[in-house]
């Protein structure tokens, strides 16, 4: 059992600011009124509307269909009435179509569903709407779908949670083990992969040993402590870190033989297979210096961000900056009317002292962002050739290797908004791409 | 409709930084200049402190009149006080002071302004400055004493007016530095006073001691990168034993810490802005810079070549980047 | 005799053609933009250098002793010839090497550095051998300055240079920077 | 190419000497330029034999400008040019010897000025005497002018003199590197900028227009 | 004397002779043919590279106008004259284009657009685009960050002091850099000599529009029923201009908020102050 | 305009060309070739003067060694031509040398690239030029920064290099005399 703790190479080790939250239980917020449930909460093509206004409809019932393989369902995350369907605020700061419902109140909101039937795994995850809920919301049927020719030997579950101030799956692991480990099982089966692993940084080390004694006598899942360093969570950093092995540029994990998981996307197709409990709320860690009562709550997908605010107690006046997710890669919100969706794994409010940021400084070189890039560019050549406009440079730069984790910028000196610029620099050559053929 | 807070702000991730900022960097090297400044005050009294000075004053303010009037001011960041205290460590003693602020003036105006600024500029300001000196004056440059004069005399030069010589002739205080010794004069200097510094020299280079001590703080305090000097002195070592075993050459130790080798290594090719970005570019500028430094010293015309060597590996860091990009992850 | 060492390391860093010679300066200019034109112009460079040290040996054995005062317009008219027909024959045999190095021929043919070169060999006598070692020294101090420029250029691009200086300004800052920092290599070998 | 519309000759001659200067705005002839110039002295003789034999060379050609056959003109002009060259050479070896040592090679390095083979190309062998006269003595004072201001300048600072003249008495401490390789580079680096900055200076914050361009239906 | 000249003489018809069959040879086996009207036509042409005539840049055009391909006038940047004197050079009609520019689609400057949070960042329409649609409420507006403006090298772009892009249609080459670089797609090129322009690109309606935006279009139809029958339509809470020769401007008498305009025939980029007047 | 051009009328044109411009340089040269020669003649003369006291006339021993006559016809020593590598590249120097005293009378730099102000004091410098006035050559000339016997010169500070290859250049070429042997005769 005793061995070297596994880890990357290169990241960086920002502050970790959990114990708000890592301590307390997760409980449900209540229900509120109204719930917005944009028909795009996943990467794909957005859902197919099943419900038109003044429709009545149930917890859990679907009212937006797939819309091809690579998109999912949605469902009420409530039980109650339709009463539109149109451009509403999204987290990602556009308007998109958006089913509103305005909850009964007479509803006891029991989900009333029956398991479903398993010989078509596939389909039924769809159907459950269920997508990664590490943060890019990939629909996760696809991923239990093999491709051509491909095998799957290992599936890793991700427990790194190595964003700063989140604690979400660090409370699911410890809540809902035994929903991790059986959606582990389940993903094996369906893949037929040999062994399963567990990552899970060291910091959360009730979490490891949990998983430890849970899966003590199953000789194929192992649970993996890994080096707490950010970004370790980052998929291609933990099969780093796992297997020892490197996603190749522009390939994907299976093409190395490996699928990984989310604990909460684990858990969520335990749920639904044992119980038939499709995606309709998820835990979001709500927290950060404004928050007055930082805690885990169980939300339902769908509410609007400022109804959990309000129940945790922020205080308006000094929130500064709103952000989804992480510190380090979430997005900072512009409309607190937007709902939270399936992809939002935290709310974390900035007062002051954290945005009050520096003025940018010419870089100077220094070579800090590229000893923390886990993806080995070298970010401060590529912002300046962003800058600069070279295209064609930054595309044989590798440019569009990096993720965005934002270690770059993290320890940059000088203040420079180098994960902007490589998001304007993938936009440029996306560009330039649709350009190139016509 | 809109019922955000009035102060809510949006920007990129990451919403959290580590906090170093770069004044915060230039800073710590500045410091870590002071008990070098203390020690020329030591050995060559209240000249240091003035010839310093001027270089200070001459970089400082050419830096904020030839600022671009539409951004921020730029001496906060504490850059060009650094470029000037290092110019003025690395200048002879006895150099007149309007020699020191006309180097701090080439060294920020030639050095940095043309090139667009802190960061852009590709060779090191101060050694450009001190270059520029050392070809302009280079007989007010070679003229070195010896340590060890009361505190509060001054060398007969340092006050010459600007633009005109003093009314003496240098030999009759000139010194040796022990690399020009032992190069012209076949004298070898002893070790011990190398490191304490007793020397003569530049102002700040005599020491090797407290170079040494000044360079582990900084770099344990991750100010620099560790790669590039300690390639270079490996370099020098390494070139040196062998020069010494087959030829008979200095002895590595000597080569060490003689001349200006410590002070440019810890504070020269420290420099993030003209070395390397790359570990492995790091690596090769030092052990290039180490071979030069070697080879001239002992083949060449100028003993005191750290500085030249130095820019000349400046002038080969961007091909060094260029072909040191490191390799991309799965790539 | 000087020893071929010297020859070429003097004329590669120490009194380097470009930039304590003064010579070439306009090709030096002109295609340091770019690395790969640096490099293939620097290479074409080193060949018809290669050739005009040999012609210049040849007319200096052969021709010129007869006649002392036509030797530039002997030089430039046989180095211009056969670096023509030099460029024909590559022309046919390696098309390859042509578009590498062709199109720079005819443009340095007629260029400081060569005709300096000739020159200064004479200027020196030195024999075949040693005019081959300084072709070659200036030829590689040639590229090496041209490489070296071309680097710091890209790199300089990516800055924000002030206007009053940009452009052609710069390229002589730059060039004058370089220059002294060759300096330092002043008197190596020298002395042995 | 049809012959270029007749400028008055005045403005061929005048164009030289600042508009079209070969050494500040073309930026041509530039190792001459920098490598004789440490002193004022030296810039003037360059540019003086630079001018007999542009003005020289471009009288010849344009007088016998019908007569060179197209594909052959570089080398016919390499060779009235080389001709001229090794007159003056010899001529100021004969007259002028100490002047001859200071200039050395670049005498003959005249031959390969691009300043004068890209005269006779762009001008001489198109146009008729008059002109090319005109054109070839404007730029070779232009020419001239430009290195005697570098060279000029470089002896003032590096030599504390003009035309070797002491002007700051013994005291003064001369810039050594502005008569060594560097000063070349970074006076002609220096000249630019303050061009620069004068025509700034003189049209404040006006940008250029472009002509703009007329709807049109033609 | 006559032994020098002899050598002279010697040495020179050597070398010469050398020399002139090296050149004969070269002359004979280096001749590419290529159009020589190529050069010159690319010499002609104003070098800008802009790519207005729809080729890659000038040469490429110098080539489509050899091969018949294009017209001179589709060079948006050359003046008449010289056009003329490219046609006459071809021997060819100069032809006509009708001559568009840039036309943006948006009218929230500052204090109109409201603003939903402050936007921390790059200077660069483009980089805020991407930062939750920018910091406007209006998800569809201008960022006022200027790209545009730097993207055209024609200088024809400058911001107003509402802090919108404003075009100089006398400058204007219609080279579409701007609707390229522009994160919000407000720009495009339209016939110089068509004045109605629709200024908002929201495709809200109602209060929903206007809660954003004091000049958002709300989508309420007056200017289709005002305008000629065809000329306007209304499609995703926008008006579209159908029929550009038809357009009068009747149609933007009734317009709530000003989002529809009609350009005095003076500067072309203003709209009329008192729109009545004109018809 | 356009004429036929033939190749045999290039060749005829380039090499007429050639040989009228041939014509015209054997010209320019015949006129002003005696006074190149005597301009040389006259400065090898005026060095040779200066580099042997009392010297009025001289004669040429062979291609850089010259022996220099006083007044009535006796040597007053030999003139030797030698040149090396300085700091700032070749250097080509004169000196005067006495077979009998085994003594360098007189030196004169004819040419060099030493670094104005530092180098060149090899030049300009008098107390260092002063000293190849009467300086013993056995066993070699050496340079030190303090002069302390007769066979030594005190080198320039600050530009030793330049100090030590004058030195140097001497020593060599009246080694490679001593080779040749014909020094004493
Ligand atoms: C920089 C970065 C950090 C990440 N950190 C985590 C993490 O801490 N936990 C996690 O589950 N996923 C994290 N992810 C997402 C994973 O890369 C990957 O998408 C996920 O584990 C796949 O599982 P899912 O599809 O179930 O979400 C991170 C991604 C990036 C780019
Ligand atoms: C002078 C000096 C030399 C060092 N040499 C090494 C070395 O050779 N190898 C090394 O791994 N760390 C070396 N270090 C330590 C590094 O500075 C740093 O602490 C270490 O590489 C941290 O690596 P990590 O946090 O990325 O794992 C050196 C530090 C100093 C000050
Ligand atoms: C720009 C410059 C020019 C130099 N020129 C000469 C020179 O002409 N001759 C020389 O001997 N040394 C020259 N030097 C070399 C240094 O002065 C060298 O340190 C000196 O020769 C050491 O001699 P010293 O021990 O007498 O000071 C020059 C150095 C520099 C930086
Ligand atoms: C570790 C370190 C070393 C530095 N060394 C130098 C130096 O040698 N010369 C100098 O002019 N500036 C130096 N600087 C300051 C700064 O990088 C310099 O002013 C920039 O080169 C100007 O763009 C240094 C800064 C740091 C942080
Ligand atoms: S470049 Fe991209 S992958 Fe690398 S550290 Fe920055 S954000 Fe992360
Ligand atoms: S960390 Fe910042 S200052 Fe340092 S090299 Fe990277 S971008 Fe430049
Ligand atoms: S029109 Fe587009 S590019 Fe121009 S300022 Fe507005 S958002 Fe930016
Ligand atoms: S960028 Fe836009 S405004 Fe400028 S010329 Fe091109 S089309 Fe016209
Ligand atoms: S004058 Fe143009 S290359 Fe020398």
């Amino acid at each position: 059992m005793m061995q070297a703790v596994a880890g990357f190479r290169h990241g960086v080790h920002p502050r970790e600011h959990k114990t708000a939250t890592n301590g307390i239980a997760v409980e449900r917020m209540p229900f509120v009124d109204t719930y917005t449930i944009p028909l795009s909460q996943h990467i794909g093509a957005p859902s197919l509307c099943l419900v038109q206004p003044g429709q009545l409809v149930v917890r859990g019932q679907m009212i937006a269909a797939p819309n091809g393989f690579i998109s999912t369902a949605q469902h009420a995350p409530v039980t109650g009435e339709v009463t539109a369907v149109e451009r509403r605020p999204h987290p990602t700061g556009d308007m998109v179509e958006t089913v509103v419902i305005e909850t009964d109140p007479y509803d006891d909101q029991h989900i009333r569903a029956v398991p479903p039937n398993t010989t078509d795994l596939v389909q039924a995850v769809q159907n459950a709407g269920i997508v990664g809920l590490g943060g890019a919301a990939f629909p996760s049927h696809v991923k239990l779908t093999l491709p051509e020719g491909k095998h799957a030997e290992f599936v890793i579950i991700n427990g790194c949670e190595c964003e700063p101030y989140l604690t979400c799956d660090h409370r699911l692991m410890l809540e809902q083990a035994e929903d991790v480990v059986d959606g582990l099982r389940l993903i094996m089966n369906q893949l037929g992969a040999e062994q399963g692993y567990i990552g899970i940084e060291e910091n959360k080390g009730d979490a490891v040993d949990m998983m430890i004694d849970l899966t003590l006598y199953m000789e194929d899942i192992h649970i993996v402590p890994l080096k707490v360093k950010y970004p370790q969570g980052a998929e291609k950093m933990l099969i780093d870190a796992v297997l020892k092995r490197e996603v190749p540029v522009g390939k994907l994990p299976i093409d190395i033989e490996v699928v990984s998981y989310n604990v909460g996307s684990t858990a969520a197709m335990a749920q639904l297979v044992k119980n038939g409990i499709p995606l309709v709320e998820r835990i979001v860690t709500v927290t950060g210096p404004a928050v007055g009562k930082p805690r885990n709550l169980i939300v339902p997908v769908g509410t609007p961000i400022r109804e959990v605010l309000d129940y945790c107690d922020t205080d308006y006046g000094s929130m500064q900056q709103l952000v989804l997710g992480g510190p380090m890669m979430g997005q900072a919100q512009k409309d607190l009317d937007a709902p939270v969706i399936k992809g939002t794994s935290g709310l974390l409010a900035l007062d002051e002292c954290t945005v009050a940021r520096c003025a940018e400084l010419p870089c100077i070189r220094c070579g800090r962002c590229l000893e923390a890039c886990p993806m080995f560019l070298n970010p401060s050549r590529l912002a300046q050739m962003v800058r600069a406009g070279w295209v064609e440079e930054l595309t044989g730069a590798h440019q569009t290797n990096c993720f965005e984790c934002g270690a770059c910028s993290y320890v940059c000196p000088s203040h420079i908004p180098l994960v902007q610029l490589m998001r304007l620099g993938k936009a440029m050559i996306r560009e330039e791409q649709k350009k190139r053929p016509a | 409709m809109n019922r955000n807070p009035p102060q809510l702000h949006i920007s990129t991730s990451p919403f959290v930084t580590e906090g170093s900022t770069t004044g915060n960097l230039m800073r710590q090297v500045i410091y870590a200049l002071i008990p070098v400044l203390i020690a020329a005050l030591w050995f060559f009294g209240i000249t240091a402190l003035l010839v310093v000075g001027a270089a200070c004053l001459g970089a400082m303010g050419t830096e904020w009149l030839l600022r671009d009037k539409q951004t921020p001011n730029t001496l906060p960041d504490g850059s060009a006080l650094l470029t000037g205290l290092l110019l003025g460590l690395t200048l002879p003693p006895a150099i007149p002071l309007w020699m020191a602020a006309l180097g701090g003036f080439i060294a920020i105006a030639l050095g940095k302004v043309i090139w667009g600024g802190l960061g852009s500029n590709l060779f090191n300001p101060a050694l450009l400055g001190r270059a520029f000196l050392q070809a302009a004056f280079p007989e007010a440059m070679t003229t070195w004493v010896a340590p060890g004069k009361s505190f509060f005399s001054l060398y007969p030069t340092t006050l010459a007016p600007p633009l005109f010589k003093a009314d003496v002739t240098v030999d009759s205080f000139s010194s040796a530095t022990p690399l020009g010794m032992i190069k012209f004069d076949e004298q070898l200097t002893a070790l011990d006073h190398l490191l304490i510094g007793n020397i003569g020299g530049s102002l700040g280079e005599t020491s090797a001691g407290l170079l040494v001590i000044c360079g582990l703080v900084l770099a344990f305090r991750k100010v620099f990168d560790w790669r590039a000097p300690l390639a270079t002195l490996l370099s020098v070592v390494a070139c040196s034993f062998l020069l010494s075993w087959i030829f008979g050459t200095p002895e590595p130790g000597f080569m060490l810490l003689s001349g200006g080798l410590l002070f440019g290594a810890v504070f020269m090719v420290t420099d993030p802005v003209t070395t390397p970005i790359t570990p492995k570019g790091q690596w090769i500028f030092g052990l290039g810079l180490g071979f030069l430094i070697v080879v001239i010293r002992i083949y060449g015309g100028l003993p005191e070549c750290v500085m030249f060597t130095i820019l000349f590996m400046n002038a080969l860091t961007p091909l060094i980047n260029r072909h040191t990009q490191p390799r991309p992850f799965g790539g | 005799m000087e020893n071929l060492a010297y020859i070429f390391f003097s004329a590669l860093l120490i009194n380097n053609f470009t930039l304590s010679y003064f010579l070439g300066l306009c090709p030096f200019f002109g295609v340091s933009g770019r690395l790969d034109t640096a490099l293939r112009m620097g290479a074409a460079n080193i060949f018809v250098m290669t050739i005009t040290s040999i012609c210049a040996w040849a007319l200096n054995t052969w021709v010129l002793p007869h006649a002392p005062y036509l030797r530039l317009i002997c030089f430039i008219f046989v180095i211009a010839g056969t670096v023509q027909l030099t460029e024909m024959l590559i022309k046919k045999l390696s098309p390859v090497l042509f578009k590498a190095l062709g199109i720079f021929l005819p443009l340095i043919t007629t260029n400081c550095a060569i005709l300096g070169l000739a020159i200064f060999q004479t200027n020196r006598d030195y024999g075949f051998l040693e005019g081959l070692v300084f072709a070659l020294g200036a030829g590689g101090g040639l590229t090496l300055a041209l490489v070296i420029m071309a680097g710091i250029r890209r790199e300089n691009e990516l800055a924000s240079v002030p206007d009053l200086v940009k452009g052609t300004a710069m390229n002589f800052f730059i060039a004058g920077i370089l220059s002294l920092a060759f300096m330092g290599f002043a008197g190596l070998f020298a002395t042995t | 190419m049809s012959d270029e519309a007749p400028k008055p000759i005045g403005q061929e001659f005048i164009k030289g000497l600042w508009r079209e200067n070969p050494v500040f705005i073309a930026v041509l002839g530039l190792c001459p330029a920098l490598a004789v110039t440490n002193s004022l002295i030296n810039g003037l003789a360059m540019g003086l034999c630079t001018c007999f034999v542009l003005i020289g060379s471009s009288l010849l050609i344009s007088a016998l400008r019908k007569l060179i056959p197209k594909p052959v003109r570089i080398s016919m002009f390499i060779l009235v040019i080389a001709g001229f060259v090794t007159i003056v050479d010899l001529a100021l070896k004969a007259l002028f010897p100490a002047t001859h040592k200071d200039l050395g090679a670049f005498i003959a390095l005249i031959v390969v000025n691009c300043l004068i083979l890209g005269r006779q190309e762009a001008f001489s062998s198109k146009n008729r005497i008059l002109p090319s006269l005109a054109d070839a003595s404007g730029m070779a004072l232009g020419f001239t002018l430009a290195l005697a201001m570098i060279g000029g300048l470089r002896e003032i600072l590096g030599s504390g003199s003009l035309l070797g003249i002491n002007l700051f008495g013994d005291r003064f401490e001369p810039w050594v590197i502005m008569i060594m390789p560097p000063g070349g580079f970074f006076t002609l680096g220096g000249l630019l900028f303050l061009f620069a900055w004068i025509e700034k200076r003189r049209k404040p914050q006006v940008p250029e227009t472009p002509q703009p361009p007329q709807s049109m239906a033609v | 004397m006559a032994a020098t000249v002899t050598t002279a003489i010697l040495i020179m018809t050597g070398i010469g002779l050398i020399f002139g069959v090296v050149l004969a040879v070269a002359w004979r086996f280096l001749r590419v043919e290529e159009d020589p009207r190529l050069d010159q036509l690319e010499e002609m042409l104003p070098g800008t590279n802009c790519g207005a005539c729809g080729t890659p840049g000038c040469r490429a055009f110098a080539q489509a106008l050899l091969n018949g391909e294009a017209v001179p006038a589709s060079c948006t940047v050359s003046s008449p004259a010289e056009i003329k004197r490219i046609a006459e050079r071809l021997g060819v009609d100069a032809g006509s284009v009708e001559r568009r520019v840039a036309r943006l689609h948006c009218g929230g400057g500052k204090g109109l657009a409201v603003d939903a949070a402050q936007y921390l960042g790059l200077s660069s329409c483009r980089a805020a685009a991407l930062v939750n649609g920018g910091g406007r409420a209006c998800n569809w507006g201008c960022l006022g960050l200027a790209d545009c403006e730097e993207a055209c090298t024609f200088d024809a772009i400058s911001m107003n002091r509402l802090n919108l892009p404003e075009v100089d249609p006398d400058r204007c080459t219609a080279c579409n850099d701007c609707v390229e670089i522009c994160p919000k797609d407000l720009f495009t090129l339209e016939p110089v000599g068509q004045p109605l322009v629709v200024a908002c690109n929201s495709p809200l309606t109602g209060p929903d529009a206007r809660s954003g935006c004091a000049v958002a279009c709300d989508a309420c139809g007056r200017c289709v029923s005002d305008a000629p029958e065809g000329v306007l339509a209304m499609k995703d809470g926008l008006p579209v201009v159908l029929d550009p020769e038809r357009t009068t401007a009747d149609a933007i008498w009734r317009c709530p908020t000003g989002a529809i305009q009609w350009l005095s025939p003076q500067t072309r980029s203003q709209p009329e102050k008192e729109p009545a007047e004109v018809s | 305009m356009k004429r036929q051009i033939t190749q045999s009328q290039l060749v005829l044109s380039v090499t007429i060309t050639a040989l009228v411009a041939g014509f015209c340089l054997s010209g320019v040269y015949t006129l002003t070739a005696p006074r190149i020669a005597a301009n040389q003649a006259e400065a090898t003369r005026k060095a040779i003067f200066r580099v042997l006291p009392d010297t009025t006339d001289y004669e040429t021993v062979e291609e850089g060694i010259y022996r220099g006559l006083n007044a009535s016809g006796e040597s007053t020593g030999l003139a030797l031509a030698a040149s090396g590598s300085g700091y700032g590249g070749p250097m080509e120097i004169l000196f005067g040398y006495n077979p009998e005293t085994r003594r360098v009378v007189g030196l004169e730099i004819l040419s060099s690239l030493e670094t104005p102000g530092l180098g060149d004091k090899i030049e300009t410098d008098p107390a260092f030029t002063a000293s190849f006035k009467d300086l013993l050559v056995d066993p070699i000339i050496e340079c030190k920064a303090e002069r302390r016997a007769d066979n030594q010169v005190d080198s320039i500070s600050g530009a030793t290099i330049s100090s030590k290859a004058v030195v140097r250049i001497i020593n060599e070429r009246l080694a490679e005399l001593n080779d040749t042997g014909n020094v004493n005769e």
